[in-house]
């Protein structure tokens, strides 16, 4: 049980998807402008990597180990979330129409976000087993969403700070996520 | 004539300024640099002034960048107990170029790129120190031996300061004769080599070693504070207990917790990093929440992390946290 | 429900800058101790200190009620006016005259701004509107204490004016001294409920201003007689006088006038903490309730009296409609200090000079209110009203230049409104009105400890002052703008039924007619015939 | 082995057409959903307007614009009277970036009212037809004249006036809208 519960604790904090492996940047930016847009594009990447990683471990695990059609995996995986994310965004769009139009393009734009694919080729290559895909899936999403939602906190509080012109928007934001990773190499070499 | 609403002398108002609030921690600060000097290496007064100079000159040429007049900026101090603090934190055999980047790193991206005193999200002090950790760690854990003083002449100690490279450039000194780890190093490196701990040998180690004591004259600097009512007991008090709560349920057992508590920068990012307002939390149940993250990922990073000293990316993590805590804290506030 | 945990293991009371204690008997979160120094009661010993000045020859009379919106008056110009005639509803004039005009003329506002007045010329016969009141001046004042002495006529004074109330209150044109000026008779007509406690605010909490304290101490029995008829009136199960704790020579003379009439009022007494006169932190110290901002203290059973309008309910009774008040002249700059019973509409100028306080030079800054309430004048000749309770003098001064803010929390250790002084400063600098609300700017009571306790000397009340006044203005203006659609949407839809009306008519007229074509066919054969027949027999 | 990754390759693209189809299915939208969602938004934008319907920003009125917004996409800087603040409001609901005001719609500047010179004013009735939301009172050949509060400034009474007597004037402060100066 304790090397579940270490899955999840290296994913969320040690190399944390977005402030140490660097993935799944543009909708870390794009969506942290609000408070309630980061909290919906958190819930989605969270469905959405949760139930990619469980379908990407089953194929690959029952179909392309079986026919060694290894070099399928990516073609494969690619496919699945697509799926996945075309199905949450028509229930987002069902559920709440607000919460569609502020996530707006960034709702399909899963599908291409680097980290949602990272975790299924990576836990594909460490050969987890399911509960540990699952696990390792749903910590990444943890971990994106609560740096995501720290980070819209923080831009919110900036939006107020008399920040200089050239660094005003997106600038200041590059900058605080490179701190925020300053602050996260401190858990590096957590055994 | 100006439409004066708060007339604040007719008043009595007994306010404390930014520059006196600041002053006043900067004077609590002597004792510790006092046994700093004594008992580790005078070299830290050196550092203390060269990332004071250069932290007051980089703010001047900031200010001027942004347009606005920087005597006032200047004088309330707040970027001169920032060098202070990094110049402690860092180790003194630092070479001066490498306290230079980090006192640019602090002035420039902690502070003036977000728009000056008390826009900044993250403590600059610690940003400066988390950024020369990771670009210099070698030189970062190069600590003096304290009592290792006497053999060696303080003029080859400077010199060494400003050469580029500091293992090469001078192979006469005995690097690992004046570079003493620091009792936690001494317990990481001890249980890395799996050699059972000699706990005698070990206290032994820390009393006679001047760390203690540099502790200690924080400790009063702290408490000195706390009594001036310059900083209120919320954040120091839940730091320390959220470093000896989970001290005291991981560590070695068998390890005296003041021993623990005493060695390392607890006491100086508890009384003096932590309390820097601006970072920290603004409401009372913000702060003890601030302060026990603080002190237990400080822990959590001492105990299990890759760098010896957790005090830093504990700070900036919570520094993180700030606006969550903030914002849960209004909704609370609000509720009832 | 964690709020009650933090308060009961202290953590809500701040052992912040601001040094002070928790306070009995039930206290109010933050406030600040600061030395009162009032001047205006000389040196603190003498019991008779309100001196009385003539009214001058001309009177402007504001006609404004305390939300600052004009009332209509009720006199035309040129007409002869009695002391104590009403001029407008709850306005009555000071004194017996001639209305000399009507006009737009400058009154106490921080912006200098104009309002309509009443301008009266003073024939200082002072001949009084219901003829069997005769007005006493100060001095006769005190010698009439022993008269008033006796209690049994007092007591049926107060039954009178029990049985006629209404009538008595509408004549009486009482407005709140506290400050707020709110109509006092409004104030006890609707609390018809059970009302649980009645606090007469005797809390004078902020430096200089002492103008209660010298009544309390000139005329302690008159406000007795006032108190029991208050609580007979509103039939309040507690009354409660509360007076701060510096305040020694007050509590006696109080004490002892409460015991000669034997009334069940408490004497409770408060420790001095500026804003305990303010009606939240007052009802909060004497019982403990905190009622929100947007709640009147009527429905929680709490009415808070000012003790001169206590005084002035007995002159009431007396038959003298409120028509004057004492005015603390204080500040440094102040000659000699003192307190004065001035008439309303008696400009600031002219009450310096007749108690020799005129300004040196204009450097010297005039200030109406205390010195964390109140605002500079731009002008002296501007009339004193019910809301006037002091006038300071002080040297001009330059506020120190503001430093960013550090976030030290101490504004909010002291905001008795349990605000966060900081993040509605953050939030008013970065425009955001809404976050404002949300976190209750409006609850603010612009008391000024914030910026006292401010280490980078913000002007934090101020911006407050000026974000609250930009909010309410933002929701007027949005009001006026759903107003403007409504009236938008209703003309197009008169415009679409017109429209559609005249296509219907221009439809029914063509239906008519294509209706009328055929059996009018014969007709015109028959008439063109006669026309052609007609032509014949002309041409032969 | 060939036919082994044939065989894969049609059970894998069987398999996922069956799946996508059938969740699509499961999850069609209603008919009205998408029609909804604009009416919502467009009450929206259309709360943050001004309502002065000055048609400054090029449509008859405030409705209009905001439905323009919603469903043609038009910019959200055509509105003068609204100025940086309505911009930056609907920039925030609507997850656009501001935009400074377009300056061939008009410029921002302070709520000014309509004032008729009754002397000068010769009874014409065409600025009561023009005036968007009726502020104006008068008859054929009566004395006409603005009411203040239900003014909205938006200048449209102006052109009509064949004899020119009505000026735009700042509304004078009254006790109970002043507002207090902003410390610097």
């Amino acid at each position: 049980m304790s090397e579940y519960a270490l899955i999840i604790l290296t994913t969320v904090l040690v190399n944390n998807f977005v402030l140490t492996q660097f993935l799944g940047l543009c909708p870390f930016m794009g969506v942290s402008r609000s408070l309630d847009a980061a909290i919906g594009m958190g819930m989605a990447t969270t469905f959405v990597l949760t139930l990619a990683s469980t379908l990407s471990f089953v194929i690959d695990h029952w179909l392309l180990d079986p026919f060694n059609l290894r070099y399928l995996r990516t073609i494969s995986f690619i496919l699945i979330i697509a799926i996945v994310v075309q199905f949450s965004e028509i229930v987002i769009r069902r559920r709440s129409p607000m919460l569609h139009r502020v996530l707006g393009l960034y709702l399909p734009l899963i599908t291409t976000n680097c980290a949602v694919l990272g975790v299924a080729l990576l836990s594909a290559r460490q050969h987890h087993s399911l509960v540990e895909a699952v696990l390792f899936g749903f910590g990444a999403a943890c971990g994106f969403t609560l740096v995501l939602v720290l980070f819209s906190l923080l831009r919110t509080r900036l939006s107020g700070a008399d920040i200089p012109n050239a660094f005003k928007g997106n600038a200041i934001g590059l900058i605080t996520a490179g701190i925020m990773s300053l602050a996260f190499m401190g858990f590096s070499g957590l055994s | 004539m100006a439409n004066i609403i708060v007339d604040r002398r007719a008043a009595g108002a007994k306010a404390l300024s930014t520059q006196r609030i600041m002053l006043s921690v900067v004077l609590a600060l002597i004792p510790g640099i006092v046994a700093y000097c004594y008992f580790i290496s005078p070299l830290v007064l050196v550092n203390a002034l060269f990332a004071v100079l250069t932290a007051l000159l980089l703010e001047a040429f900031a200010i001027r960048l942004r347009g606005k007049k920087c005597m006032p900026q200047i004088q309330d101090a707040s970027i001169a107990l920032a060098a202070i603090l990094l110049a402690l934190a860092v180790p003194p055999m630092i070479p001066l170029w490498q306290l230079l980047v980090g006192v640019a790193v602090m002035v420039l991206l902690g502070k003036h790129v977000y728009g000056g005193l008390g826009h900044n999200p993250f403590n600059p002090a610690m940003v400066g120190y988390a950024a020369m950790l990771i670009s210099f760690p070698q030189s970062m854990t190069l600590w003096m031996d304290p009592l290792g003083l006497e053999n060696l002449a303080l003029v080859d100690l400077i010199q060494a300061k400003l050469t580029l490279n500091i293992v090469t450039s001078n192979p006469q000194i005995a690097w690992d004769g004046i570079t003493q780890a620091t009792p936690l190093e001494h317990i990481r490196s001890l249980k890395a080599q799996s050699q059972t701990i000699v706990l005698s040998d070990l206290i032994q180690r820390t009393m006679d070693s001047g760390w203690c004591w540099v502790n200690l004259g924080f400790l009063l600097g702290g408490l000195f504070l706390l009594f001036k009512r310059i900083i209120q007991w919320h954040i120091p008090v839940s730091v320390i207990a959220g470093y000896v709560l989970w001290a005291g349920l991981f560590s070695e057992p068998g390890l005296p917790l003041h021993l623990s508590v005493f060695s390392g920068s607890l006491i100086l990012g508890a009384f003096f990093i932590a309390t820097d307002p601006v970072t920290a939390a603004s409401s009372k149940r913000g702060r003890l929440i601030f302060g026990f993250g603080i002190g237990s990922l400080s822990f959590v990073i001492r105990e299990f992390g890759g760098y010896p000293e957790g005090i830093a990316f504990a700070v900036l993590l919570m520094n993180l946290c700030v606006p969550l805590i903030d914002h849960a804290d209004r909704q609370l506030a609000r509720r009832n | 429900m964690l709020n009650k945990i933090t308060s009961a293991i202290g953590l809500n009371v701040s052992l912040g800058r601001s040094a002070h204690r928790k306070t009995a008997p039930f206290g109010f979160h933050g406030g600040l101790s600061l030395d009162t120094n009032k001047r205006a009661l000389g040196d603190n010993t003498e019991l008779c200190s309100i001196i009385s000045i003539n009214p001058p020859a001309l009177l402007t009379i504001p006609l404004i009620n305390y939300r600052k919106d004009s009332v209509a008056p009720k006199v035309q110009i040129h007409e002869k006016v009695k002391r104590g005639q009403a001029l407008a509803d709850n306005i009555v004039s000071p004194v017996s005259g001639v209305v000399e005009a009507i006009e737009h003329c400058e009154i106490i506002h921080p912006g200098g701004l104009r309002a309509p007045c009443v301008v009266i010329r003073n024939d200082r016969l002072d001949t009084p509107i219901n003829t069997d009141t005769e007005y006493r001046n100060n001095k006769q004042e005190q010698q009439a204490v022993s008269h008033d002495n006796d209690n049994a006529e007092a007591q049926a004074k107060i039954a009178h004016f029990i049985a006629h109330s209404t009538t008595m209150l509408d004549q009486a044109a009482l407005v709140g001294l506290g400050g707020a000026g709110f109509p006092t008779a409004q104030k006890l007509l609707s609390s018809n409920q059970d009302l649980q406690t009645l606090i007469i605010n005797a809390a004078e909490c902020e430096p200089e201003i002492a103008c209660d304290e010298a009544l309390m101490r000139s005329s302690s029995i008159q406000i007795a007689y006032g108190i029991s008829a208050l609580s007979q009136l509103t039939q309040c199960k507690r009354c409660v006088v509360a007076i701060e704790d510096t305040k020694t020579l007050a509590i006696e003379s109080m004490r002892t006038a409460l015991d000669t009439i034997d009334s069940t009022a408490e004497l409770m007494i408060i420790p001095t903490r500026y804003p305990a006169g303010a009606e939240s932190p007052l009802i909060q110290n004497v019982t403990g309730q905190f009622i929100p901002h947007n709640e009147k203290p009527i429905n929680h059973g709490v009415i808070c009296i000012n003790v001169a309008t206590t005084y002035a309910l007995w002159q009431a009774i007396n038959g003298q409609p409120m028509d004057s008040r004492v005015v603390s002249l204080g500040g440094a700059e102040m000659p000699n200090p003192c307190n004065v019973r001035v008439r309303f509409g008696t400009p600031v100028s002219y009450v310096l000079q007749q108690t020799g306080n005129a300004p040196a030079d204009d450097t010297i800054r005039i200030r109406a209110g205390g010195p964390l309430s109140g605002f500079d004048l731009h002008s002296t000749n501007v009339p004193i009203t019910a809301m006037t309770n002091c006038i300071l003098a002080e040297a001009a001064l330059c506020a120190p230049a503001a430093q960013p803010c550090i976030r030290c929390d101490d504004c909010a250790d002291v905001c008795p409104a349990m605000l966060q002084p900081q993040q509605l400063y953050w939030y008013t600098q970065a425009a955001e009105h809404d976050k404002c609300e949300e976190l209750q700017l409006d609850a603010c009571i612009e008391c000024g400890c914030c910026d006292l306790v401010c280490p980078a000397s913000i002007k934090l009340t101020e911006t407050f002052r000026f974000a609250k006044s930009n909010a309410n203005y933002i929701k007027a203006q949005q009001q006026l703008a759903d107003d403007a659609e409504l009236r938008f949407l209703d003309r197009k839809n008169r415009l679409e039924q017109k429209e559609q009306a005249r296509q219907l008519a221009i439809e029914q007229r063509k239906e008519k007619l294509r209706s009328q074509k055929k059996p009018d066919r014969e007709k015109i054969n028959a008439a063109l015939n006669r026309i052609r027949s007609k032509r014949h027999t002309q041409k032969d | 082995m060939s036919i082994g990754i044939i065989f894969s390759l049609l059970l894998v693209l069987a398999m996922l057409i069956l799946m996508g189809s059938l969740l699509s299915y499961l999850t069609r939208p209603a008919d009205n959903a998408q029609a909804d969602s604009d009416t919502l938004m467009i009450d929206a934008v259309n709360a943050v307007l001004p309502q002065t319907q000055c048609a400054q920003c090029g449509y008859p009125g405030c409705r209009p614009y905001a439905t323009a917004i919603i469903k043609e996409h038009e910019l959200i800087n055509r509105c003068p009277p609204g100025g940086e603040r309505t911009v930056s409001q609907l920039s925030e609901l609507l997850g656009t970036p501001t935009l400074p005001i377009d300056d061939s719609c008009g410029v921002e500047k302070p709520v000014q009212l309509a004032i008729i010179d009754e002397a000068a004013c010769i009874g014409c009735t065409l600025c009561i037809h023009a005036c968007p939301v009726d502020a104006i009172v008068g008859a054929a050949k009566l004395m006409h004249t603005v009411i203040a509060e239900q003014c909205t400034g938006c200048e449209l009474c102006l052109p009509p006036c064949p004899v020119d007597c009505i000026d735009l004037v700042a509304p004078a402060p009254t006790a109970a809208n002043w507002q207090w100066p902003q410390p610097t």
